[in-house]
């Protein structure tokens, strides 16, 4: 009786199937598959090229026996944790001070959104040269007569993450300042009247009211500050190279460095798939609980 | 009883036939069903409005209707024809949103002949039309404006013209005046009523405003837990709601409730509650009553106020508060320790703490299942 | 704010005395502790933002002579702009002596057409996501969320295998795909954020009136999303324009971009480091994406509020 | 000597006939060699392979070896090759020849008698892999090389060392004078072939074959070891003060008279050639750190990937021959500051160390290095251990030596 045959699963929906073909692709071929080819290759002995000749586990307590790679990864909390802590702290409280109606807030702006039109190789060459020892900032304090003044974090092995963190906030803030004054803006004013009537001081009205309502706007700054720290790599290439020693070492770069210059893709392969386990352990439940079960009435 | 049977041959209007025809319709999101197989046929020329709070799934019903939700189960038929798989366009309907759904890109005149544009119409066809549309709306001169600027009733009456160049059979309304200020909203009210005289054409109408419902409606779904309740003419539903929620949803201010029990003495029914006793002997019972408990409802505006004796029921009350609305006054009394209300006209206001007579005659109330709920 | 404004309303409370009450607009002071701290700490932190960029500018005017008396911070005594002459288009690596000129072309041809495909794919996977949700294009749309922390190095190797299968491998057309890949997870996510954010009953009425899924696209969404469109090509302008990886990888030296090529100038060491010109290579091949920041960094703020900040 | 000259210009001329008068065929030659001397030198190959009528296009990426060869291999690998490429011989491209990528010269190699020329012999057992010939050694790369500035000696009041110990013990003097006794980059392969020349110096060839070619890890971990460790440890402490990451960097703080000395391969002598400067006089150098006269030999080579394009293929043949030949291999290595690989050459214009290096490789004083010996997973555990033994002066040489004998032990 029904006139229109109830059409296939499979085509109802086409136009925006086909149009998503290239993110399927991309999701599945580049990074499941990308990602399950790393996974198999780290159980086998590559070297230069990719073998399938298994050795179990053994690239695995290799790794965890590498003093390279534990200094890596304390690196990398040491670093994750401050650059978020810090770019989220300092990016809010520069985009509240822009927030005040203050003159020249377009400059300002400008001012600290710049750096991030560089890339981190400029910003590492840069900051390298800013910490140089000899005529960078300490050099300058230095001629300047107070001659103990001592701040040499990139030859310092105990103090060189603190070096790239520099560059790093450098670069990074602008971005989020930008973010979180879209933010800001976004409120609506009755919240601040209603603040102000009830006389909650500003930095309470900030921390309790505006802060929590600012949630999108923070779940997008973590997304981009956090996978930049996971992928952190060309900034300490470009500034210290892991030095001195192995000080600066941060897992991406203990990757690159043991497929490509060790030739060991086995061991590189083992390291991606450690990184890979604990971004997926962190950030899988809650991207489902972020982006997957809302629905739309 | 409730809708869950048909009620086509109930057409109020003409019997030219069925227009829209749901037949069994249900829908799931994930584990929550928002329709559970729902039934509902309109005929041609109806102007069917469904009614209920948000979240009764009225909405999602009209979207349905619309193509633009794909149900789980049933089918929807359309002229005669199942479009239950159809897309949108091809169902021969015309759809007017709350939020107005301009394009903001396009003047008002590419807003209209968008739709008629993409389905590839001649020209002049487009042309032609646009101007009917725009006769008939009173918005000549708006045709080359952009929606940001008009104001709010002319947008509604440009998202109106949309639906109505594309010259379909039906009309869906999406709480259309729910955007708009009172007076607005009372004016469009009414030219949305004279348009659907001119027209004739079938018109499905969701909102949550009874006023609407009401003065608009040839027949009125009142839905709840998508489920339609009652589908009835306005005053049917007004008088003899088929179940509690559905008398309290209608009417404003909201129908008394007392909770008591039904009783029979001498073989004469009384709702007792307290030491009020109300003799039922004038009320339609809708099946034979058992004693229990039960809920009695009565309209704020079916009581007498200190009109004397000569009502079934008479009572005294103190006066609590006294709300005067202009044209009349709402006093709210305590009537055996439960909210009562009592409309009277503003001549008449009492003062506070005042006790004053009441009577009705409960051949206007309405008796409902303590337990269920339904009409007794 | 103020201190007087504070005692006032007892006064006129008290009486009779309206007349001492403050009346009409309220005092304000240009020099208000409030001011002086706010632009104190404006002005300071940008300082510290500015300082690297002065650093830059002043070392690429000096000639190697002055850079080794030593403090960066002092402004060049003689002004040369031979190392900006040098980086551009003689500094060496290996037997090339051409500077970055060359690199600088390769930049354009690589960057434009990555910018491109990477938005335009990105653009329609927010729409379909956001407006055309088919079963599991969330599990898609989260793997592509979670393909964004995955180092690019992890990437590079099964890459390279895929664009040597399809014959991709090494050409321009190659890069730009890799470029759009690494591109699609935060960029689909900017697009999906905005297009959710737009009134769904637009979409809707399109629909009724018989537009398709690119009918909408184009016709409703499109002229609606220049903002988030503005953020999504400055994203990309200096994220491709600064990438040094991919460029590396999947290209070959004839084709390197100019972040390859300061690398190479960089570090090329021949006898000494030559800072000035180092310097202005760096400030060269940062030129383009700043360039863009200036002449669009309102734009870039209002998109991000329009849209790419809602969740 | 010189009737072979002739011989091999004879040679020269045949081949270049029977490679025919190519119409110019470009072919990418892609290297790391970038520094000062380096792109000198690799001048040359190209002027060479230019007067052949073909077009030597040069694909120089900047940084080191590590950074060049990722890109090189993932070019091969992804089926871009370039025309020829640099590696260290010896096990760099070994699987790339397994997975038969590259090119098998073993055909010209019998033509042009490479095993007849190419001295020492164990240059081309580099390049061979079962029993055929795939890479062409164009140079000899030693590292067991002191410089010493002989200004910083002058200025510091000691007279210039004749040896490590000597060395050693001169250091608290140019402490003193403010000069940095001993420069060592910040890139980790520095200090891991300092200690490599420590090793072979203070330890002797025998010590550095036990550990490295036979992978001994108890004798790694034993005192003789151990004593290699304590020079190790001298040299860390003189070093502590080096603020430069490059080696040719750090052969500058030489060349300056900032540092006293480098340990550095004989790549260094290129920088002081270009910076003017005259052995003997402005410096000095020490083979084998003056304590065992060795040569090792490691360099570089050319490899050459399979190639569809036969005009591509044929401009290859004529690349391997121009490397080799005797004119070409003089005015590279000159400039390189390495020595020859042929033993038919004359190099009238070497300079004093290149005397004392060909001296050495005369009487046959030559050994193996690391290249040959082990992987380059092996070589980067032995980088990340010595980067860090010389930039943590806090790592005890215990520690340190207990961690060496683990990598020797899982050595492969």
């Amino acid at each position: 009786m029904s006139k229109s045959e109830r059409p296939s699963q499979l085509f109802r929906n086409l136009n925006a199937k086909v149009a998503s073909i290239p993110m399927i692709f991309t999701a599945l071929v580049i990074f499941v598959g990308g990602t399950l080819w790393t996974v198999l290759y780290s159980f086998t002995n590559s070297k230069l090229l990719p073998r399938l000749h298994f050795v179990g586990l053994d690239q695995y307590y290799r790794l965890w026996a590498t003093p390279r790679w534990l200094i890596s990864i304390e690196n990398l909390l040491i670093y994750g944790v401050l650059s978020l802590v810090f770019s989220l702290v300092i990016g809010f409280l520069l985009a509240a001070l822009l927030d005040q109606k203050i003159r020249f807030e377009d400059t300002f702006r400008t001012i600290f959104l710049y750096p991030f039109a560089l890339s981190f190789i400029v910003t590492g060459l840069v900051w390298q040269w800013l910490l140089n020892p000899e005529f960078g900032v300490q050099g300058v304090v230095r001629s300047l007569g107070w001659t103990s003044f001592s701040f040499n974090p990139l030859y310092d092995s105990s103090i060189v993450i603190y070096g790239i963190l520099i560059a790093a906030l450098w670069q990074g803030t602008g971005l989020i300042m930008c973010l979180m004054l879209a933010g800001l803006r976004g409120i609506d004013e009755d919240i601040w009247k209603a603040a102000r009537v009830d006389g909650i001081p500003t930095w309470k009205t900030y921390l309790f009211i505006i802060i929590p309502m600012m949630r999108p706007v923070f779940i997008t700054t973590l997304v981009i500050v956090a996978s930049n720290i996971v992928r952190v790599y060309d900034l300490v290439v470009a500034q210290t190279s892991g030095g001195p020693g192995i000080a600066s070492e941060v897992p991406a770069k203990y990757v690159y460095d043991y497929m490509f210059f060790a030739q060991n893709l086995g061991q590189g392969f083992a390291a991606s798939t450690m990184m890979l386990l604990s971004v997926i352990i962190v950030i899988v439940p809650w991207a489902y609980l972020e982006f997957g079960g809302k629905k739309r009435v | 009883m409730n809708a869950n049977g048909s009620i086509a041959a109930n057409s109020s209007k003409g019997t030219n036939g069925t227009s829209v025809s749901i037949q069994n319709l249900s829908l799931n999101f994930g584990a929550i069903s928002v329709l559970q197989t729902l039934n509902l046929d309109v005929a041609e020329g109806e102007f069917i409005v469904l009614l209920g709070p948000s979240g009764c799934g009225k909405s999602t019903l009209l979207n349905c209707i619309a193509g633009l939700l794909d149900v789980s189960e049933g089918r929807i038929f359309i002229k005669g024809k199942n479009v239950t798989w159809e897309e949108p366009k091809d169902r021969g309907i015309g759809m007017v949103f709350q939020s107005y759904a301009l394009y903001p890109q396009m003047t008002v005149e590419k807003n209209l002949s968008f739709g008629l544009r993409v389905a590839g119409l001649a020209k002049d066809e487009i042309a032609k039309r646009i101007a009917r549309a725009a006769e008939i709306l009173q918005i000549e001169p708006l045709l080359h404006r952009k929606p940001a600027a008009l104001s709010g009733g002319q947008r509604q009456r440009v998202a109106i013209g949309r639906a109505l160049v594309r010259d379909v059979d039906v009309f869906l309304f999406d709480e259309p005046l729910s955007n708009l200020d009172a007076k607005l909203r009372a004016e469009l009210r009414v030219e949305i009523k004279l348009l659907h005289r001119k027209l004739e054409n079938t018109m499905i109408y969701v909102t949550h405003d009874q006023i609407e419902a009401m003065t608009l409606a040839d027949r009125i779904a009142v839905m709840k837990g998508g489920v339609i309740q009652q589908l009835d003419a306005p005053q049917t539903i007004y008088n003899r709601p088929v179940n509690r929620f559905v008398a309290g949803f209608l009417g404003s201010p909201a129908m008394n409730f007392l909770d008591g029990r039904l009783e029979q003495a001498d073989g004469d029914w009384h709702f007792v509650v307290e030491d009020v006793r109300i003799p039922l002997a004038t009320y339609a019972f809708e099946k034979n009553p058992v004693p229990g408990p039960a809920v009695f409802g009565i309209r704020p505006e079916h009581v007498a106020f200190n009109s004397g004796t000569g009502w079934p029921f008479a009572a005294t009350a103190n006066v609590e508060v006294v709300e005067p609305m202009g044209s009349d006054t709402l006093v709210w009394l305590k009537l055996a320790g439960q909210n009562f209300t009592v409309r009277v006209t503003a001549e008449r206001t009492p003062n506070n703490a005042e006790a004053v007579g009441i009577g009705f005659d409960p051949m206007r109330a309405s008796l409902f299942d303590a337990a269920t709920g339904n009409r007794l | 704010m103020s201190d007087q404004a504070v005692s006032s309303p007892a006064i006129a409370g008290a009486g009779g005395l309206e007349a001492y009450g403050p009346s009409g607009p309220k005092p304000r002071h240009t020099f208000s502790r409030r001011n002086i701290f706010l632009y104190g700490t404006l002005i300071v932190v940008a300082l510290y933002y500015l300082l690297p960029l002065y650093v830059m500018v002043v070392t690429s005017l000096k000639g190697m002579p002055e850079i080794r008396l030593g403090n960066i911070f002092s402004p060049p005594m003689e002004i040369t702009f031979e190392p900006w002459v040098k980086a551009w288009s003689s500094a060496c690596t290996g037997l090339n002596c051409d500077g970055l000129s060359r690199g600088f072309w390769n930049s354009v041809r690589i960057t434009i057409p990555s910018v491109i495909l990477s938005i335009a794919l990105a653009s329609v996977n927010g729409y379909a996501l956001a407006n055309w949700r088919f079963k599991g294009a969330d599990t898609f749309f989260i793997i592509l969320i979670v393909g964004a922390f995955i180092p690019y190095q992890v990437m590079i190797y099964p890459i390279v295998i895929i664009l040597r299968e399809v014959g991709l491998y090494g050409s321009l057309s190659g890069l730009v795909i890799v470029h759009s890949i690494f591109g699609m997870p935060i960029l689909t996510l900017l697009f999906r954020n905005y297009f959710t954010s737009m009134p769904e009953e637009l979409f809707r009425a399109a629909r009724v009136d018989g537009a398709g899924f690119w009918g909408i696209y184009f016709r409703i969404m499109l002229p609606m999303s220049l903002p988030i469109f503005v953020v999504a090509i400055i994203l990309q302008v200096t994220g491709i324009w600064n990438d040094f990886l991919f460029g590396v990888v999947y290209t070959r030296p004839d084709t390197y971009p100019m972040t390859v090529q300061l690398n190479n100038i960089v570090n090329s060491v021949q006898g000494v480091k030559e800072y000035n010109v180092n310097m202005a290579a760096t400030i060269l091949t940062g030129l383009v994406p700043l360039i863009v920041y200036f002449l669009s960094g309102k734009l870039f703020v209002r998109g991000i509020a329009a849209g790419a900040v809602k969740g | 000597m010189r009737y072979q000259l002739m011989t091999a210009a004879l040679a020269a001329t045949v081949a270049l006939q029977f490679a025919g008068p190519a119409a110019a065929t470009d072919l990418e030659v892609t290297h790391w060699w970038t520094s000062g001397g380096e792109a000198a030198a690799v001048a040359e190959l190209a002027k060479a392979f230019d007067a052949t009528g073909n077009h030597w296009v040069d694909g120089a990426i900047a940084g080191s070896g590590g950074t060049a060869r990722p890109i090189m291999i993932s070019r091969i690998t992804g089926g871009d090759p370039m025309g020829a490429t640099q590696f260290n011989h010896g096990r760099q491209a070994e699987e790339l020849v397994q997975a038969g990528l590259m090119r098998d010269l073993t055909d010209l190699a019998t033509k042009e008698k490479w095993t007849e020329i190419v001295q020492p012999k164990s240059l081309l057992d580099g390049c061979t892999l079962d029993g055929k010939i795939y890479c062409v050694p164009v140079n000899i790369h030693s590292w067991q090389w002191l410089w010493l500035s002989n200004a910083a000696f002058k200025k510091a009041g000691v007279p210039v060392p004749k040896n490590w110990n000597e060395y050693v013990a001169a250091a608290p003097a140019l402490e003193k004078a403010g000069i940095l006794p001993l420069a060592v980059g910040g890139q980790p392969w520095q200090a891991s072939g300092a200690f490599d020349v420590l090793l072979a110096a203070v330890g002797g060839t025998d010590a550095f074959l036990k550990v490295y070619k036979d992978k001994d890890a108890e004798f790694a971990a034993g005192p003789e070891v151990a004593k290699v460790f304590k020079a190790a440890d001298d040299a860390r402490k003189m070093a502590k003060n080096t603020n430069v990451q490059d080696w040719n960097q750090a052969t500058n703080l030489v060349i300056t008279g900032k540092a006293g000395g480098q340990i550095m391969g004989d790549w260094a002598q290129g920088e002081f050639q270009v910076a003017g400067q005259v052995a003997g006089k402005d410096y000095t150098c020490l083979p084998g750190l003056g304590l065992n006269e060795m040569i090792a030999t490691g360099g570089d080579a050319f490899y050459f990937p399979l190639l569809k394009d036969p005009e591509k293929s044929k401009a290859q043949e004529v690349l391997a021959h121009t490397l080799l030949d005797p004119k070409t291999q003089v005015a590279f290595n000159l400039k390189k500051g390495s020595l020859p690989v042929r033993g038919d050459v004359d190099l009238k214009a070497a300079n004093d160390c290149m005397k004392k290096g060909l001296e050495i490789l005369a009487k046959g004083n030559v050994m193996p290095w690391t290249d040959q010996l082990l992987s380059q997973d092996t070589q980067k555990q032995k980088e990340d251990l010595f980067s860090e033994f010389f930039a943590k002066q806090d790592m005890t040489v215990e520690d340190a030596q207990k961690r060496f004998a683990t990598i020797v032990g899982s050595a492969d």
